[in-house]
Formats: C-alpha cells, structure tokens, sequence
C-alpha cells in the first residue's frame, strides 16, 4: 500500500499536467480528493503501526545496496499527516486564493508534485532515496516560489532558496555517502543498529558537519535562514504550506531520524541546540523589526524551527516527544496565521502594519482565527502552544542542570526569545485588527468568503482542541512518534496545569514581560533596527553570489578571445604538460631499445613528400592554396596506407580527404577573408614550441606504445572469429559494427551533435549576415 | 554560360557516385567499404550538387533535411541494438543468415542495418553542414 | 600477350610522366592544362588498357574494372580542365605573352 | 613479369612527385587545382597498378572512388575560385 500512496500525488500531478487546463479553477477542488485520500489511509495508520512500521522494499541497484525501501513509523507518520492534512486545506483554500484569470493547473501540479517528493521524504528508508526526494522538494519549492515568474522578485527568492538549499543538500549527500561507507549500508534501520560503530569512525565529525549542513539549509537556521523570508514572494497557500507547515521541517526530520543513529555525542548535541537556540533568538527580535505581515510569520516560523531543533538536539527522550509535540502544534497555528494573512492580503490589497488597523468590524472571523492562533504560537494557557512549549522548557531546564555553571544559559535564552515571540504575536492580531485604522488599504476591508475561511478556521479548531485535551494527540500520535525517534517506549504527560515549577515560571516571566514591552515596541523596534543592519547574512549571501560571478567574468574574458589560434594553444599546452607530465613521473621517456622495421625508400620519399606539403601549408599566405595543399598531403598518406596493403584505410583516407577539401573550401568562401594578423615575435616562438613539443610527445607516445606488450594483443581473437561469429570477411567493418557496435553508436552520437552544433553556430551567423543584407537593401532602396 | 557545362555533367555523374556508394555500402561486410566510407561517398555526391547547381540543387537531390536523415540514421542503429535487447542478449547483439532472396542465397545480418544508421547519419551531417554554409535551410 | 600488356602500361606510365614535366615547361595555367589534359586521355586510355588485359590473363576471368575507371576519367576530366579555366579566365589569371588572339575576350563581355 | 611494372611504378612515382611540385609552386590557384587533379590521377594509376602488382585487388576499388571523388574536389575548387568573396590569392 505503501507505494502506491507515494505514486499517487505524482500520478496525480502527471494527469493535472495533461488535461489540467481545462478544468481551470475547479481543478484544485477535484485535484483534492488525492490529499484527502492519502489523510484518511494514514488516519486509519494512527495506532495500527506494526512495531517496525510499515515496510516495502524492492531491489533497485543491489550491488550499490541502494533498494527503493520506504517505511512508515510514528515519526513518518506524523509528517505524512501534516503534509497530507495540511495539503488539503491549502489546496481547497487555493482554489479561492488564486485569481480566475492565474494558471490553477500550473500551481495545483507544482503543490502535488511537492507533495509526492515530500512524502517521499518522510518514507525513504534507503539514504540516497532520501536525498533524491529531499533535491526534488528543492525543485517543487523553487518552482512554487517563482510562481509569479514575471516578477523579478518572485524569481530572485525562488533562486536563492534553490541556491542555498541545493548547496546545502549537496553538503548533505557528501555526508550520507560517508555515513553509508562508515556503517556500510544505507538502510537507516541497519544504520541505528551500528550507531556505535560510526561513532568511532574517523569519518564521524566530518558525517555530522555535512549531513547537519543540509539540514540547517533546508529549515532555515541561521546563517542560512535568510532565503526563507525571500521565499514569501510566493503566494500565501505556498507560504502556508511549504514554508511553515511541511518543507522547512524535512531539516527536523532528518535530525530525529538520524539522532538514534548520530546523536549522544558532545559533537552533535552542541552544534544543535547551539544553532537552534541562536536561531530562536535571532528570528524573534528579527520578526519583532518585520513591517510586513508575511515577513514577520516567516522570521517567526524561523524562530520556531530553532527552538524544535534545538528540543531535537537534546536528544532525551522526554525531549523528542516535546519536539514532536510542538512541531505538530506550530503546524497548526502557524499554517493557520499564514492562511488569515493571506485573507487580509486578498480583501484588503496590503500587508504592511503602517496601513492596516481596525479591521476587527469589517472581519470578525478572521480577527478571530489570527488572534487564537497567535495566542497559541506566544504560549498563552489553554491553547496548544503552551503545553508543548512547556514540555520543552522542562528539557530545557533538565539539560541546563547537567551543564552545571551555564545551568542558566538554555532556559534563560528560551525565555528571552518566548518573550520577544509573545510580543510580537500580539503585534499580529492587536495592530492589524484592534485600535483605529491607521492608513488607507488599497480595497475596502470585508470579510472574506466561507470557503476561504474554512481553511484557517479548520487548523484554529485543531490548535484549540489539543490545547484543551492534550491526550487528543498525545497518545496515538505523538507518543509513537517519540519512541520511534528514541528507539525505546516514550510517554510524554501533557496536560494543562504542570503546576508551579520552572517550565511555568520561564513562560509567566515570558508572557509578563510581552505585556509589559508592548506598549515600548516602537522604541524597542528603532533601537534593534539600528543594533542588527551592520552585518547580515543577507549581505554576506550577496557579497558570495557577487564575486563568484565576478571571477567567472575575468576567467572568461581572459581566455575567451575569439581566435581559434588560442583555443588550440590552451588545448595543446594542456596535452603537453598533463600527458608529458604523466609520462615523465612513470619514467616513460627511459630509452629503451626500440624495435623498429627500417624504413624503405618509399617511405622515406613520401615522408619528405609531407615534410615539405605541411612546410609550405603553414608558410603560405592565401588559405586556398593552403587548402589544396592539404589535399596533396592527405594524398600522400593514401600512399603510406597503399603501400602498407591497407585498402580500407586508403579508401576512408582518400574520401575523407576530398569531403574535407570541399567542406572547408566551403566554409572558407562565407567566412571573411583570413586576414592574417601580425603574430608578436614572443607569441611565434611559443607556438613553435609548443608545436614542437607536442608533435615529439605524440610520435614518442606510439612509439612507446606499439613497443609495450602489457596486455597480449586481441587482434587474434578478432582475426580468428571476426567471420564465424560477426559474419563478414572484412575484419575491420565486423569490429566497428559488430564487436564494437557500442563504440560507432557513441561516434555517430557525437556526429550528429556536431552537425547540430554546426547548425546553430554558423547557421545563425548567415542567417543573421543576410538579413542585415537585406535590411542594408531596403534602406538603399528607400 | 555560367556553371552550364559543370551541372550538366553533374547530373549524371551524381547518380554514378551514388551507385558507387551502394556498391561500397552493400558489399561492406566482406571487402573494404562500409556504411561510413559509402556514406561519405555519397555525401561527396551531394556536395557535387550543393557545389554546381548551387543551393537549391543540393537540397533538391535529397528533399530531406540533413537532421532527418540524422534521427533516422541514429534511430536505426540504436533499433538494431534493441533487437538484441528485446530477445534476451546484451545490447547491440547481431544476427546474421543467410536467406533466399529471389533464387539468389543473399547473406542477411542486422550489422547491415546498423551499418545503415551510419551511413545515413554521415549522410545526414554533411547535408545539414553544407545547405547550412551554402546558406540553405 | 603478357609482355604487351605490361608494356602498355609502361607507355601509359611514361605518358603520365611527360604530361606531369610538361606543365612545367608551359608558362600560364591554360596551356598547362593542354599538358595535364594528355593524361587524362592518352595515359589513362593506356595504362587502363594494359590493366584490365593484364588483370584478365592473371585471374583468367574478364577483369573489367580498370575500363570502368577509364569510363569515369573520361566522362569527369574534361569537365574539370574547363571548370579549372574558366575559373581561372573569370579570375583574371594573365594569359602569356606572345599570345596572338584571345577568342573569350569578345564572348567574356557579353555575360 | 614484375620488372616492368617496377619500372612502371618509379615513372609513375616520379610523375606523382611532378604534380605535386606543380601544387606546391603552382603560382595561381588553378594551377593548384590542375595540380591536385593530375596528382589525383597518377595516385589511381599508382594504385591501379600497386593492386595487380601485389594481387590485392582492393585497391582498384579504391581507385575507382578516387576517380569520382577528385572530380567532385577540382569542381568545387574552380566553382569558388570564380565566384564567392575574392578568396585571398598571392597571384604570381
């Protein structure tokens, strides 16, 4: 069943690609009964899980160990369930969101697509499948974000985002090939088993560098966070859905998946919670400065993946659950803000807090869905954000008892960045929906329809029902999440009243502290602003993207200079030095005695017959005569080969020596005349030496090479059974199309490539020479 | 008076040419020749008319496209190829019998098919090569 | 008969060779071509008619290729002579000297 | 038998060598291209007679494509000495 769950969005996506357009807007409702399918099979999963959970797995490469292997367990289960469940409300909120005159087939088939590789993800079993889904969530993602291609904005974050992300899983990929070679295998189940073993290995430090690398690319974490607020140049559904709900977790993901397997050492605990906490801390004051709704969400959901990453980091099982906990619950409320900003955009045009304001009247429910959620993302009682967040305040606090003298550094850093998280939820709903309006919006604010309310509406119920009964989600679904990370039974105990201990404390301190600042915002905002704009990661991103493109310029502009002359001189220098180099290492210019026939006089009049041809061809002046006299050396060499009793060669060398004639006689006539530019002395002397050098190092290599014997020579298998298995007397022939069939396949491959080649270029070029004649004509005609 | 007397002869030296190239093509598998030599043969033909009967002529004689006969060329021998795959052997495996061909015992080997799709992409690859420099298509 | 036809094509080789040394001794391209001519003619004619006897008495059979070839020379080469001249006429190759009438001039100018 | 047809292969050697003088120093371009033609036919007679000297009878074939094929090169030489964009010529 498994499989097919997977190839369903894809299958779903290919059929979308098809005949989508003509369902246009309808399309994302009946595009929906794939998501909600996939929801409801993995709601009928939730606690009917086999102990190893679900397993498929069939043979792909064997002698690489890769299988396509999938396995659903309690962690994967979770996921699927956001992405699915999520991905439905996006799809069916879409439909509305998404303007009648915009491209529905084209959105709904990027978001299925992302929802195949996305489930992809969270099933893989084998590493590299992993990887492959994980660049394929890339992809959809740049896709989706540059969605409104002809907006330069929109394509500069979709690039970005692909930059980062795609380097970041390269990193990644490097580190699953070392992690596969410690452990030697790439199933993640066997690699738990061997946890202790790839510890030890030396490879161990640079495994968790790079494998961590790609996940704090792919979840935003600092420095790398900054392609998430570019990336909200995409429309709201793929903000909801993509960039707080499902693709910036896939980082989380692979941090629980593989804690089992790498976790327990200083040399990942503390890079984790480390970056997480930064994270935390650096998105909370940064989306306290946002003006724009979106781009605060998206530093908020930044902050958050911080604070889930570093809850994962710790490792403790009672840490695990809390993560899976709130990664659940930011899923929520946090999809549920994107989607009433989105609202807000649709009906009133803007998204800027300098222009929106009062809108409580004009839209009750959405006031109500953003306010509950934004309560539950700033942790206050009785909503679902308070209870994971407490569960993670009390790792927290447990984890800095173990440090001893910086007990107090985790939780108060926690507390700090949950005081600035408070504070600017209540930003969201009191500046956009309380006080009086401030400016004017773009279009009249008023409700927005039923149908696009349900979305948001649906995910508020969820984050309000757990807050009430915790146990709703606990039990069957976060509980095995946890104990499937942690590899042993994980009960976690939410319920609303932990009672008074530190947990509280941080979170009161937190929720006080909002309320106390809130009506000091505008000051505290002016003194981040001027605290953080020195040094961004922002700057240094472009600073990176500037000089590599600078240093492509001036490689190219130095050795690209248009003449073929040069061209030939890199490519000869290179042949020399490279193959000589070589050759000289292993001692291959020792002179040993060397086996020649001596040549006869036939010979010897005609090598003079060349000599003298190919003197004249590089001393003459008219390319013609250098041509013909080409010509005359090539007949020279039909000679060799008659004399050699070699009729094939002769007759190839004689036809491809005419066509050659007539075809640069051919390109010689439509090319400018070959103005011989005066060659600097320095310059002459450098391609005689290199001429000369490398015209000894080929006649030296086959020398050498027809008087080495490493391997016995197979011409006598060929001679013996060219006719009884190829069929044909004419040994050559039988080689080239049968024995070596492979070969003239790959040759008239190349052949083909450079007919095209020429095509282009010199196609291009006369075409556009005739029309420039043609125009030159009109004008002398007016 | 301009190139008269050398299209004339052209046109009847092209067919001889081209017969000389089927020659070299069908008897490749014994005695020297072979789908490239034919094909070059062959091409040098068509460059007789590119050359004489200037653009028109050379495009003309083979109403064909040069990347045509190209895709069909590599498609016949990468075809032939498959055959092999489809009956179980690796890639590219020949066959070769000898058949009846009206009274005549005529040796038959799917080398030749594949010896096809080179000719017809060297062929294919100066046609498009010269119409393109001779400014055509 | 065996001496004949190796004699022929000694004759046809010498022919060769006279027609080569000629265009040495003419001073412009169109009586050169006069002398190249000889070759594609009589030397061809010769040297492929001692061929194919010679071929014939050493394989027993009729050995017509050599004809065939002849068959080619004489149907492309003077063709070729006249191309070469008109080409180098058009491109304004100098006739020699002491030449006493030039018949193209008038025809030349019509074109 | 193979004395004469020695003696026929050096004459023709040296007539070969002659042509191809007549290439290299031709002074114009047609003489180059008359140049290539005569080299063109005392390669066929050479290989003409190279094949019944030495029996392989191969190269007759190779020179009946000689024939054809140096026919189509001088043709292509003459057409663009004449027309096409005045192809640099050191005219003697």
């Amino acid at each position: 069943m498994l499989p097919t769950v997977l190839t369903l969005p894809f299958v779903a996506a290919g059929l979308v690609a098809l005949f989508g357009h003509r369902a246009g807007s309808k399309l994302a409702s009946v595009a929906l009964a794939v998501p909600l399918a996939i929801f409801a099979w993995l709601v009928a999963q939730v606690g009917a899980l086999p102990p190893g959970g679900l397993v498929w797995s069939h043979g792909w490469i064997e002698e690489l160990g890769l299988a396509l292997s999938f396995r659903l367990d309690g962690w994967s289960l979770l996921f699927a369930l956001l992405i699915a469940g999520i991905g439905t409300l996006v799809l069916w909120y879409s439909r509305f969101y998404l303007g009648p005159d915009e491209d529905h087939s084209k959105f709904v088939l990027y978001l299925l697509l992302f929802m195949g590789s996305m489930l992809g993800v969270v099933f893989a079993e084998n590493l590299l499948v992993l990887y492959m889904f994980w660049e394929l969530t890339s992809i959809s993602s740049f896709l989706l974000i540059g969605y409104w291609h002809e907006r330069e904005a929109s394509r500069e974050g979709a690039l970005k985002a692909l930059v980062i992300t795609v380097i970041g899983g390269f990193a990644m990929l490097v580190g699953l090939l070392l992690l596969s070679l410690s452990a030697g295998t790439l199933s993640v189940r066997e690699l738990a088993l061997k946890a202790s073993e790839i510890q030890a290995h030396p490879f161990y430090p640079w495994i968790v560098g790079l494998i961590l690398a790609g996940a704090f690319t792919k979840s935003a974490q600092v420095p790398f966070h900054i392609w998430l607020p570019s990336a909200m140049e995409a429309p709201t559904p793929v903000s909801a859905y993509l960039h707080s709900a499902t693709m910036v977790k896939a980082g989380l993901y692979l941090v629980g998946r593989l804690s089992l397997v790498l976790g327990g050492t200083a040399a990942w605990t503390y890079p984790v919670v480390v970056v997480g906490l930064l994270t935390m801390l650096v998105g909370s004051y940064t989306a306290l400065r946002q003006r724009d709704l979106k781009a605060l969400l998206a530093y908020s959901t930044v902050s958050q993946l911080g604070f889930i990453m570093a809850a994962l980091g710790l490792g403790t099982p009672g840490a695990l659950g809390a993560a899976a906990f709130h990664l659940f619950n930011h899923a929520t409320f946090k999809g549920a803000l994107f989607l009433v900003v989105g609202i807000v955009d649709h009906e009133t045009g803007t998204r800027d807090l300098a222009k929106l304001g009062g809108l409580r009247r004009a839209m009750p429910w959405s006031a109500a869905f953003m306010t509950l959620s934004a309560l539950s993302l700033a942790g206050v009682p009785l909503l679902s954000g308070f209870i994971s967040k407490e569960l993670i305040f009390t790792s927290l606090v447990e984890a800095g008892s173990l440090m001893g003298g910086l007990a107090w550094l985790l939780p108060g850093v926690a507390t700090v960045a949950s005081l600035l998280t408070a504070l600017y939820s209540f930003v969201l709903f009191h500046e956009v929906f309380d006080g009086q309006a401030r400016g004017t919006t773009p279009r009249p604010a008023r409700e927005a329809s039923p149908a696009l309310l349900l979305s948001p509406g649906l995910l508020t119920a969820v984050a309000v029902l757990v807050g009430l009964g915790p146990h709703l989600v606990t039990g069957s679904l976060i509980d095995p999440a946890a104990s499937a990370l942690a590899g042993q039974p994980v009960e976690i105990h939410a319920a609303l009243w932990h009672g008074v201990n530190a947990p509280f404390l941080m979170s009161a301190t937190a929720l006080v502290g909002a309320l106390a600042f809130y009506p000091a915002r505008h000051r505290l905002r002016a003194l981040l602003e001027r605290l953080t704009t020195r040094w961004t990661a922002e700057r240094a991103y472009q600073a990176f993207l500037n000089g590599l493109m600078g240093l492509a310029q001036r490689v190219t502009d130095r050795h690209m200079t248009g003449r073929l002359a040069d061209y030939l001189l890199y490519i000869l220098i290179a042949f020399v030095v490279l193959v000589g180099g070589t050759v000289l290492a292993n001692g291959g210019f020792a002179l040993r005695p060397l086996d020649l026939a001596s040549p006869t006089v036939v010979e010897l009049v005609l090598l003079a017959a060349m000599v003298a041809g190919t003197l004249f061809v590089v001393r003459t002046r008219s390319g013609l005569a250098a041509i013909i006299t080409l010509g005359v050396v090539g007949y020279s060499v039909v000679l060799l080969w008659v004399h050699w009793q070699a009729p094939d060669l002769a007759l190839t060398q004689l036809v491809v020596e005419s066509v050659s004639v007539v075809l640069l006689l051919l390109a010689f006539v439509h090319f400018p005349k070959l103005e011989r530019k005066p060659v600097a002395a320095g310059r002459r002397r450098l391609n005689l030496a290199v001429a000369v050098l490398s015209g000894a190092m080929v006649s030296w290599l086959s020398i050498r090479a027809n008087g080495t014997q490493l391997f016995e020579p197979i011409s006598q298998y060929f001679i013996e059974n060219s006719l009884p298995l190829g069929g044909g007397r004419n040994i050559v022939n039988v080689i080239l199309v049968d024995f070596r069939g492979l070969d003239t396949l790959g040759e008239i491959t190349v052949l083909s490539i450079a007919a095209l080649g020429v095509y282009m270029l010199v196609g291009s070029r006369i075409r556009r020479t005739r029309r420039e004649a043609a125009e030159r004509q009109e004008g002398e005609g007016l | 008076m301009d190139a008269f007397i050398p299209r004339m002869i052209a046109r009847l030296a092209t067919p001889l040419i081209l017969a000389l190239a089927l020659y070299l093509f069908l008897r490749g598998h014994h005695e020297p020749g072979g789908g490239f030599i034919a094909g070059l043969v062959a091409a040098s033909a068509l460059v007789l008319q590119a050359v004489v009967g200037g653009r028109s002529a050379g495009a003309k004689y083979i109403p064909v496209p040069g990347w045509v006969l190209i895709g069909l060329g590599l498609f016949c021998a990468a075809g032939t190829g498959l055959i092999g795959l489809v009956l179980g052997q690796p890639f590219l495996t020949h066959y070769f019998g000898t058949v009846l061909l009206g009274g005549v015992e005529v040796e038959l080997t799917t080398a030749q098919l594949f010896d096809l799709g080179v000719f017809l992409v060297v062929v294919g690859t100066t046609q498009s090569v010269i119409l393109n420099i001779s400014g055509d298509r | 008969m065996m001496i004949v036809a190796e004699v022929m094509i000694l004759l046809g080789a010498l022919v060769l060779l006279i027609s080569s040394y000629g265009t040495f001794k003419f001073q412009d391209v169109y009586n050169r071509l006069h002398a190249a001519s000889i070759s594609t003619s009589g030397g061809a004619l010769l040297l492929g008619g001692g061929l194919s006897i010679l071929g014939s008495l050493v394989h027993g059979k009729l050995f017509l290729k050599p004809l065939l070839i002849i068959l080619i020379i004489f149907l492309t080469s003077p063709v070729s002579s006249h191309v070469v001249a008109q080409a180098a006429y058009r491109t304004g190759v100098p006739l020699v000297a002491h030449t006493v009438q030039d018949d193209l001039a008038l025809a030349f100018l019509e074109w | 038998m193979s004395v004469l047809l020695d003696v026929a292969l050096a004459v023709l050697g040296l007539s070969l060598a002659l042509a191809f003088a007549r290439v290299v120093l031709g002074p114009t371009a047609a003489d180059r291209a008359m140049g290539l033609e005569l080299a063109g036919v005392n390669l066929l007679a050479i290989m003409g007679t190279w094949s019944l000297r030495s029996g392989h009878t191969e190269f007759m074939d190779a020179a009946l494509v000689l024939a054809a094929i140096s026919f189509v090169g001088t043709v292509a030489i003459a057409n663009y000495l004449g027309k096409g964009r005045p192809v640099d010529d050191d005219r003697g």
